[in-house]
């Protein structure tokens, strides 16, 4: 089925992965109404099977490279040469299947358990490439309609998505901007913030969910430090352990954290003027009710002076 | 002076003609016939004592032959003020010796062109020969039939019959062959030289000339022994001279009277000149060529 | 020819794996051969007494030895034969030792190998020429670029020589690095008193010309007869006027100047003088943020100015200087830890460079010598070092060690913990590198009587928390991660070769290796000579350096030019390019190709044009050899019937 | 001249012919010699002061004439001792390498490469690896009998 | 694993892992210098038996046993934050990685609980195709013997209506299924290539 590309119209494959199907719901129904704001048609792999996430790499890699392989030979069997995921688990794992079936002394053996054709002609990017490297600030910020002026947001990439930089090919390992930029271009400040690839503590939610206390602690701790009121993030995993186990930080260090964790797309949704219940703001474990206040507050006082707002 | 054609010993052979006043101007041709590169004429001391200071030298050119004073003045070994350039637009010359072999014919009285066919009258009777079937085999290839420099256009432009990535169809053909196949190939072909020089001779960028190592014994490259790997040799320091530098002109296959195709060792030099440092000879006057000049940022090499 | 064969046994090192009795026996049999032998230790003096007796009693004409490599004995045996009456150039050495004996055990494979070595070197020989130098007479005047402190230390022991020098400075002053440099290790002496007396020195020496603001534009000669164009910045004030009172800058209204000198930690005016003890002390315009030159106004300046010296229409000027030899003392450059994200990129006031410190330290520095926090001003009390930033880190492209930053950090923390005797100093290190006359007993110093606090693991991070960075790190001695609270991080910013360096050294034709330092001659023997005969080093830009071995080298390259000079003329190689002019068709193609434009085409009398070496330029590279198409142009002792020799023995 | 006469040659008598430069390769085998890294003895060193000074022709001729390798070594580029000699070089080199076999010759037999003086270790591989290469090519078909 | 005190290198070296660690992480364990960077970089250094550097130095001199059997390797999370700041360049992470494999195929796995977390969502993705966290979690729970973990986030999360009760079965899980097998197969001609 060769896609028809409309001009002016990007058409990428994606890959949402397991997370979004379920724990991550919101991430990927943002996803989905900011890249239909931006002209992005997102097509989703048919019949996309599991990454194999760490479970598969810790295994083997070859295994990880042919579970990907399969969502990637599907996408190519479609005619794509892009696969956007939102996931930087997936993502990694796609990335690795590409860089096996570039190894020549790993091309049999994947293509051998992978029993499809596969010509390798397609890369995989994330979302925030996507938003930052092809569509560009710019664009995002003339779609915007509510600004989020009123709002300080911290970033917080994790530690995938630009790492490691040679096999990412994305943004600065060690202060990643790409967030940064987006969240400005929506109208927020951005407060310095030193911990935007300190690890959260990954999936040790499940087996020793005291590391994710004591990491993602910091991190919250941080972010509060820095003034921030809300954390924009970009990965199910880090939006997991700092939001859903929030509590459970809380209850580590004593403390009484409040902090609103999003996806950077939800944030991206509310800068449009999408309906917070579209972006499934209401899926949080933290309420974000604060700062959905907050934005409500700042759109009245501009109508009522007669704000440019549309 | 102008150096042209004129006709030779019979209709089917032509000369070079050396115009030294008016008068002579009717001696001039031009005719698929006429074979030469009259550029070597300029540089290899034919003229010597030359011409008066300040007096310029008219010379008729062919496509190929333009290619041939580009690399001259490239190389400073002309002056392109010294000249005043009569450009040919050229479909073709015809490979005599093989019109002559097919043909069979003696007796010539006289030579037209009738539309795409040679008409040759000989003391019996008339003879076509359709021109494209007895080209030479430098013209099947030719991507330059239009001089690059000149004064004067004398005819107007034409196509080119072959597109450059056709340019090396004859190399590729070789090329083709096993190593062993080449081998035995150039074995048999280079083993018929009787190392007379009129390759070396007849190209006008061979300057050396009588100086030339195949024969000097200061050094000693070469010895007089007929044996096949002393005409390799020979054959290698001919190529080699011109790689990077030989415009394809074609002269010294023409002239060999052994019928080797020496020019397609050079083509494949200019393949490997064209490929690897994308240079192809003779059509700018202010490059240099390749193998006298680096690049310190080479890539691929 | 008469040739005689000489076949070192070298002890065991060649007879061990070479029947070197057979080798010379074979010699015997090669076309000219008269004599030929085995001999136990030819480079010996009885080796070599051996060689002149048989050269006398066998009335050879061409002696080979074949022995170790050319590159070790070959000067010692030509020596040796011109002793005995021949030619030094009648001589042929066959390597059967480095390229034989050395590299296999199998007697047989290489006692053949060397048989045919020797019957190439004979085959060669036999082709040889007798060869004589010419005397080109010697400019002595010398050329030193870059007036740091090995640049200086060259000048004054040139100039203490009767050399006249040519001094050319890039910077408005001379003092280079060290002038920035508040105290020295291991002796805590003040830099600028130490370095500060050099300087005016130089600017007393009558047969010294400084080129303050100037930079090498183009090389051209030869050792012995360089031509240099130096090009002079246009500075916009006329030095010949200026006296330096001063009065200009304190005038200038433009305060937002970048100071280099204090490392940015400061602004200057847009007419600065460097600094108190400048050499030349004049001032400079900086045009791209003086007003005259932005806005088109002001001239505060021009009226300022007692003696009428500021010119706003001066241009650079190209200067032309003949010289004989040139010493090079560029020094170095301070790695750049900006590529440092984990280090906040230079994005973190309080995170510095080492260099910057010493601006902080010093007196005449930015906070006049109180240590303050770049940020906010304030006295900090935790200081945290940091050492290899950009020294031995593969991954920042500098895998190699600067040899100076264990040192420095050493000497900063202990003068830390003098000026701050509250205060606490952490050194997060590698390995100490402290090999020097009392360089260990200074580090322990640092430890054992300051309190530095030394931690052996390198940072991972620095991140800001509150007001103070946080140094997160590693004691590997104890195999934890450890966390320094710090008001000030002190970089140990790594030395890399100057901007600009290779530039120079195309220019100069000199080698650089792969990370812009020029290449020695060689790494032991030759260290301040250069592969270009006449062009020495000195200081840094061969190699991270301290200052003592960048004085002693700056010394070094002042006696050999000093040895060079000695003589009134250069003998020049005979291995040179000879034109046949017989067989040379005047095609010119080998002055397209020389390296050197030691090649020149002249015309004779019948009107015909002939190349021409120039033997005293012509280094006998032989790449006019191998282009020219009639081999006309022959480099003599490697020439076409000489490498033809040697392979016809391999094959014909 | 014979193709089918080469055969029954003693792969024991492979003749290499390598040109090396003096400053850097020459150096680079010395050292190789100093350190005793061991090589195979098919190595013949024609010394040279730079692979500028290498005209193609002395490649070719020992090909042609039957030797059966050429080996070409020089600094690396950008540290020529006469700063550009090998830039020439590898220029000229590299059109020889690829002429070779449109004539019939292997062009396995040649090879040109850079080692630096304080390589000994590459010396080694570099002539190792060559040799391996030429055994395996086996011997010139050109030599003659 | 208790930390051993005198270690015999001879006797407990083996010189061939080396080898091994390096085929399978394709990196250079010998350009480890032992700065330290990866420990100073790791979140997990404070939980670990052995800090990153010294796994790399247990590598360096073959302490096959010791490294293969360490809590480390398991506790490593892959943030990559050593192999981004390692000055050596070597991908520290991945290191980790291959002895993560090494040790489950050489049956010296400490970190039990993690390998079967590991092993139960393989299982899950090679039966639907898709992992399926309703499912996985207390069966994670079940086996690990922590019928518990994070039983007090469960109700919340049902709340929210984030996990579905129906597995979501992908059409082409007999394919899924298929690359575990031929994997395997893989795996054991190469084990048999091996011996």
């Amino acid at each position: 089925m060769p896609v028809e590309l409309k001009p002016k119209k990007t058409t990428v494959a994606y890959y949402q992965g397991c997370s979004l199907e379920q724990m991550a719901s919101e991430f990927d129904v943002s996803t989905r109404v900011v890249c239909d704001a931006l002209g992005v048609e997102l097509v989703e792999i048919p019949d996309w099977s599991c990454c194999g996430s760490t479970p598969a790499h810790s295994y083997d890699p070859l295994l990880s490279a042919a579970l990907s392989g399969r969502n990637l030979a599907i996408a190519e069997q479609q005619g794509f040469d892009v696969v956007m995921t939102p996931c930087p688990g997936c993502l990694k794992a796609l990335k690795g299947a590409l860089k096996v079936f570039k190894d020549p002394n790993k091309r049999e053996a994947f293509l051998e358990i992978l029993q499809m054709p596969f010509q390798g002609n397609i890369q995989a990017v994330s979302n925030l490439q996507l938003y930052f490297e092809t569509i560009g600030t710019e664009a995002i910020r003339n779609r915007v309609t509510k600004p989020l002026t009123s709002l300080s947001i911290v970033p917080y990439y994790g530690c995938l998505i630009s790492r490691p930089p040679d096999f990412m090919q994305f943004d600065d390992p060690e202060n990643p901007i790409s967030m940064d930029r987006i969240l400005e271009a929506l109208g927020a400040s951005v407060p310095e913030f030193p911990f935007k690839t300190e690890c959260c503590g990954a999936t040790y939610g499940v087996t020793r969910n005291e590391i994710v206390g004591k990491l993602t602690g910091r991190i919250l701790d941080m972010a509060n430090r820095v003034g921030a009121q809300a954390i924009a993030v970009s990965c199910p995993l880090c939006q997991q352990n700092l939001d859903l186990r929030q509590a459970q930080v809380n209850r580590y260090w004593r403390r009484d954290f409040h902090m609103p964790v999003l996806y950077i797309s939800q944030f991206m949704g509310l800068a449009f003027g999408v309906e917070p219940e579209s972006l499934g703001i209401d899926k949080l474990f933290v309420e974000a009710d604060s700062l959905l206040d907050i934005l409500s507050r700042e759109g009245e006082r501009d109508q009522s002076v007669g704000g440019k707002m549309a | 002076m102008v150096i042209g054609w004129g006709t030779g010993y019979d209709p089917l052979h032509v000369t070079p003609v050396f115009l030294r006043g008016l008068e002579d101007v009717s001696r001039l041709i031009w005719n698929p016939l006429c074979v030469q590169n009259l550029t070597g004429y300029l540089v290899k001391g034919a003229l010597t004592p030359p011409l008066e200071e300040g007096k310029k030298i008219g010379i008729c050119v062919r496509g190929c032959d333009s290619r041939s004073l580009v690399a001259l003045i490239q190389e400073k070994l002309l002056s392109r003020e010294s000249l005043h350039i009569f450009g040919i637009p050229c479909r073709g010359t015809l490979d005599v010796r093989r019109l002559m072999n097919e043909s069979g014919l003696s007796q010539i009285r006289s030579v037209t062109i009738q539309g795409d066919h040679l008409v040759v009258q000989n003391d019996e009777e008339a003879h076509r020969f359709p021109l494209e079937r007895f080209l030479a085999r430098r013209c099947l290839r030719c991507r330059h039939p239009n001089p690059v420099i000149y004064d004067e256009l004398v005819y107007q432009p034409i196509t080119p019959r072959t597109a450059p990535e056709d340019a090396y169809r004859d190399v590729e053909a070789m090329e083709a062959r096993s190593l062993q196949e080449r081998h035995l190939f150039w074995s048999s072909e280079l083993d018929r030289c009787i190392r007379c020089y009129a390759c070396r001779n007849a190209c006008p960028l061979c300057i050396c000339q009588d100086r030339c190592i195949a024969e000097t014994r200061e050094p000693r490259w070469l010895t007089q022994r007929v044996n096949l790997p002393e005409k390799f040799l020979y054959h290698f320091i001919h190529a080699l001279h011109l790689a990077g530098r030989c415009t394809e002109c074609g002269e010294c296959e023409r002239v060999c009277p052994m019928e080797i195709p020496v020019t397609l060792i050079k083509e494949k030099l200019n393949q490997i000149t064209r490929d690897l440092l994308h240079y192809e000879a003779g059509l700018d006057p202010e490059a240099l060529p390749p193998l006298l000049t680096y690049n310190p940022n080479e890539a691929g090499i | 020819m008469r040739i005689g064969v000489f076949v070192c046994q070298c002890g065991t090192n060649i007879a061990g794996t070479v029947d070197t009795e057979a080798v010379a026996r074979r010699a015997m049999e090669y076309a000219d051969v008269v004599y030929a032998t085995s001999y136990v230790y030819t480079c010996s003096e009885p080796g070599q007494q051996e060689i002149q007796r048989r050269i006398k009693e066998m009335n050879l004409q061409g002696v080979v030895v074949a022995a170790c490599s050319p590159r070790m004995h070959e000067p010692t045996f030509r020596r040796a034969v011109e002793r005995a009456g021949l030619n030094r150039y009648m001589f042929e050495m066959a390597n059967i030792r480095e390229h034989v004996s050395w590299i296999s055990t199998d007697k047989e494979a290489n006692t053949r190998k060397a048989m045919e070595l020797v019957h190439m070197a004979v085959a060669k020989l036999r082709f040889n020429q007798p060869l004589f130098s010419s005397k080109v007479p010697i400019n002595k005047r010398v050329l030193i670029i870059g007036a740091g402190v090995a640049g200086i230390q060259a000048a004054l022991d040139c100039s203490d020589g009767g050399l006249d020098v040519v001094l050319v400075e890039k910077n408005p002053s001379i003092g280079g690095k060290m002038a920035q440099l508040d105290k020295t290790f291991p002796t805590i002496d003040c830099s600028s008193c130490i370095l500060g007396p050099k300087m005016v020195d130089i600017s007393q020496k009558e047969n010294v010309t400084l080129h303050a603001c100037s930079e090498v534009e183009s090389v051209s000669g030869y050792v012995g007869n360089f031509k240099v164009q130096i090009r002079k910045k246009a500075t916009y004030v006329n030095w010949n006027a200026c006296t330096g009172c001063g009065e200009c800058v304190r005038k200038c209204p433009s305060r937002k100047a970048p100071d280099p000198f204090n490392e940015h930690l400061a602004t200057a005016r847009a007419i600065n003088i460097p600094f108190p003890q400048a050499i030349p002390k004049k001032a400079a315009i900086n045009r791209d943020y003086c007003l005259h030159f932005t806005k088109g106004k002001c001239g505060v300046c021009k009226k300022i100015c007692p003696v009428n010296a500021i010119d706003y229409d001066m241009q650079d000027e190209l200067v032309s200087e003949e010289v004989g030899a040139i010493i090079v003392a560029t020094g170095f450059d301070l790695f750049d830890h900006s590529v440092y994200g984990e280090y906040g990129g230079g994005r973190y006031p309080d995170v510095i460079s080492g260099l910057q410190y010493e601006r902080i330290l010093s007196a005449s520095g930015p906070f006049g010598g109180h240590i303050r926090r770049p940020s906010n001003g304030r006295e900090p009390r935790d200081i945290v070092f940091i050492a290899c930033v950009g020294s031995r880190d593969a991954s920042v492209g500098r895998p190699y060690c600067s040899g100076v930053c264990c040192m420095y950090i050493a000497k900063q923390a202990i003068l830390t913990r003098d000026h701050l005797p509250d205060s606490n100093c952490y050194v997060f290190y590698m390995d100490i590198r402290s090999p020097g006359k009392n360089y260990d007993e200074f580090v322990r110093r640092a430890q054992e009587e300051y309190g530095v606090q030394y931690i052996r693991g390198r940072v991972g991070k620095i991140y800001p928390r509150g007001d103070r960075m946080v140094v997160q790190g590693a004691d590997t001695l104890l195999g934890i991660q450890v966390e320094v609270e710090a008001d000030l991080v002190v970089l140990a910013t790594g030395v890399e070769a100057s901007a600009g360096a290779g530039e120079l050294a195309e220019k100069l034709r000199i080698s650089y290796d792969q990370y812009g330092f020029y290449m020695e001659s060689h790494p032991k023997l030759r260290p301040v000579e250069t592969n270009t005969a006449g062009v020495f080093l000195a200081g840094a830009c061969q190699g991270p350096k301290d200052i003592p071995a960048s004085v002693a080298q700056g010394s070094a390259a002042a006696a050999k030019v000093q040895a060079l000079f000695a003589r009134d003329a250069i003998e020049t190689d005979p291995q040179v390019a000879l034109v046949n002019e017989r067989t040379c068709v005047g095609c010119l193609k080998c002055i397209m190709v020389c390296p050197f434009g030691a090649i020149q085409s002249k015309t004779l009398r019948d009107g015909s044009i002939k190349a021409e070496v120039l033997a005293s330029v012509c280094q006998g590279c032989g790449l006019c050899n191998a282009t020219c198409p009639p081999k006309a142009i022959q480099l003599q002792h490697a020439t076409d019937n000489q490498i033809l020799a040697e392979l016809n023995i391999l094959c014909a | 001249m014979d193709q089918s006469a080469a055969s029954g040659a003693l792969v024991d008598s492979i003749r290499i012919i390598g040109f090396l430069c003096n400053w850097c390769s020459y150096g680079g085998a010395d050292t190789a010699g100093v350190c005793r890294f061991k090589q195979p003895t098919d190595l013949r060193v024609v010394r040279v002061p730079c692979t500028g000074r290498v005209d193609p022709l002395f490649v070719a001729k020992p090909l042609i004439y039957g030797a059966d390798g050429v080996l070409v070594s020089g600094c690396h580029p950008k540290d020529c001792h006469y700063a550009v000699g090998n830039l020439y070089a590898r220029r000229r080199l590299e059109v020889l390498k690829n002429f070779l076999s449109f004539m019939g010759i292997d062009q396995r037999r040649f090879r040109y490469t850079w080692v630096s003086a304080s390589e000994g270790q590459r010396w080694q591989q570099v002539v190792s690896e060559f040799s391996e290469t030429i055994h395996a090519v086996g011997p010139n078909p050109l030599a003659r009998k | 694993m208790e930390r051993v005190h005198t270690l015999a290198i001879q006797a407990t070296s083996d010189p061939r892992f080396i080898g091994e660690v390096e085929r399978a992480s394709g990196q250079q364990i010998s350009h480890c210098y032992q700065c330290g960077n990866c420990s100073a970089s790791c979140a997990y250094t404070y939980v670990y038996d052995y800090p990153a550097n010294q796994i790399m130095r247990l590598v360096q001199l073959g302490q096959k046993d010791i490294v293969l059997t360490s809590k480390a390797i398991w506790l490593c999370a892959a943030c990559q934050a050593c192999t981004t700041r390692c000055p050596c360049n070597i991908d520290v992470a991945k290191v980790m990685e291959s002895l993560r494999v090494l040790s489950r195929q050489e049956k010296k796995v400490s970190g039990r609980d993690i390998q079967l977390f590991y092993d139960e969502f393989l299982k899950l993705v090679k039966r639907f195709g898709r992992v399926f966290e309703t499912g996985l979690l207390p069966l994670f729970g079940m086996k690990a013997k922590k019928p518990f973990t994070d039983m007090d986030l469960a109700p919340r999360v049902i709340r929210k209506g984030k996990l579905g009760l129906i597995p979501h079965k992908v059409k082409g899980r007999k394919h899924v299924e298929g690359i575990f097998e031929r994997f395997e197969a893989y795996c054991s001609r190469r084990e048999k290539d091996k011996g």
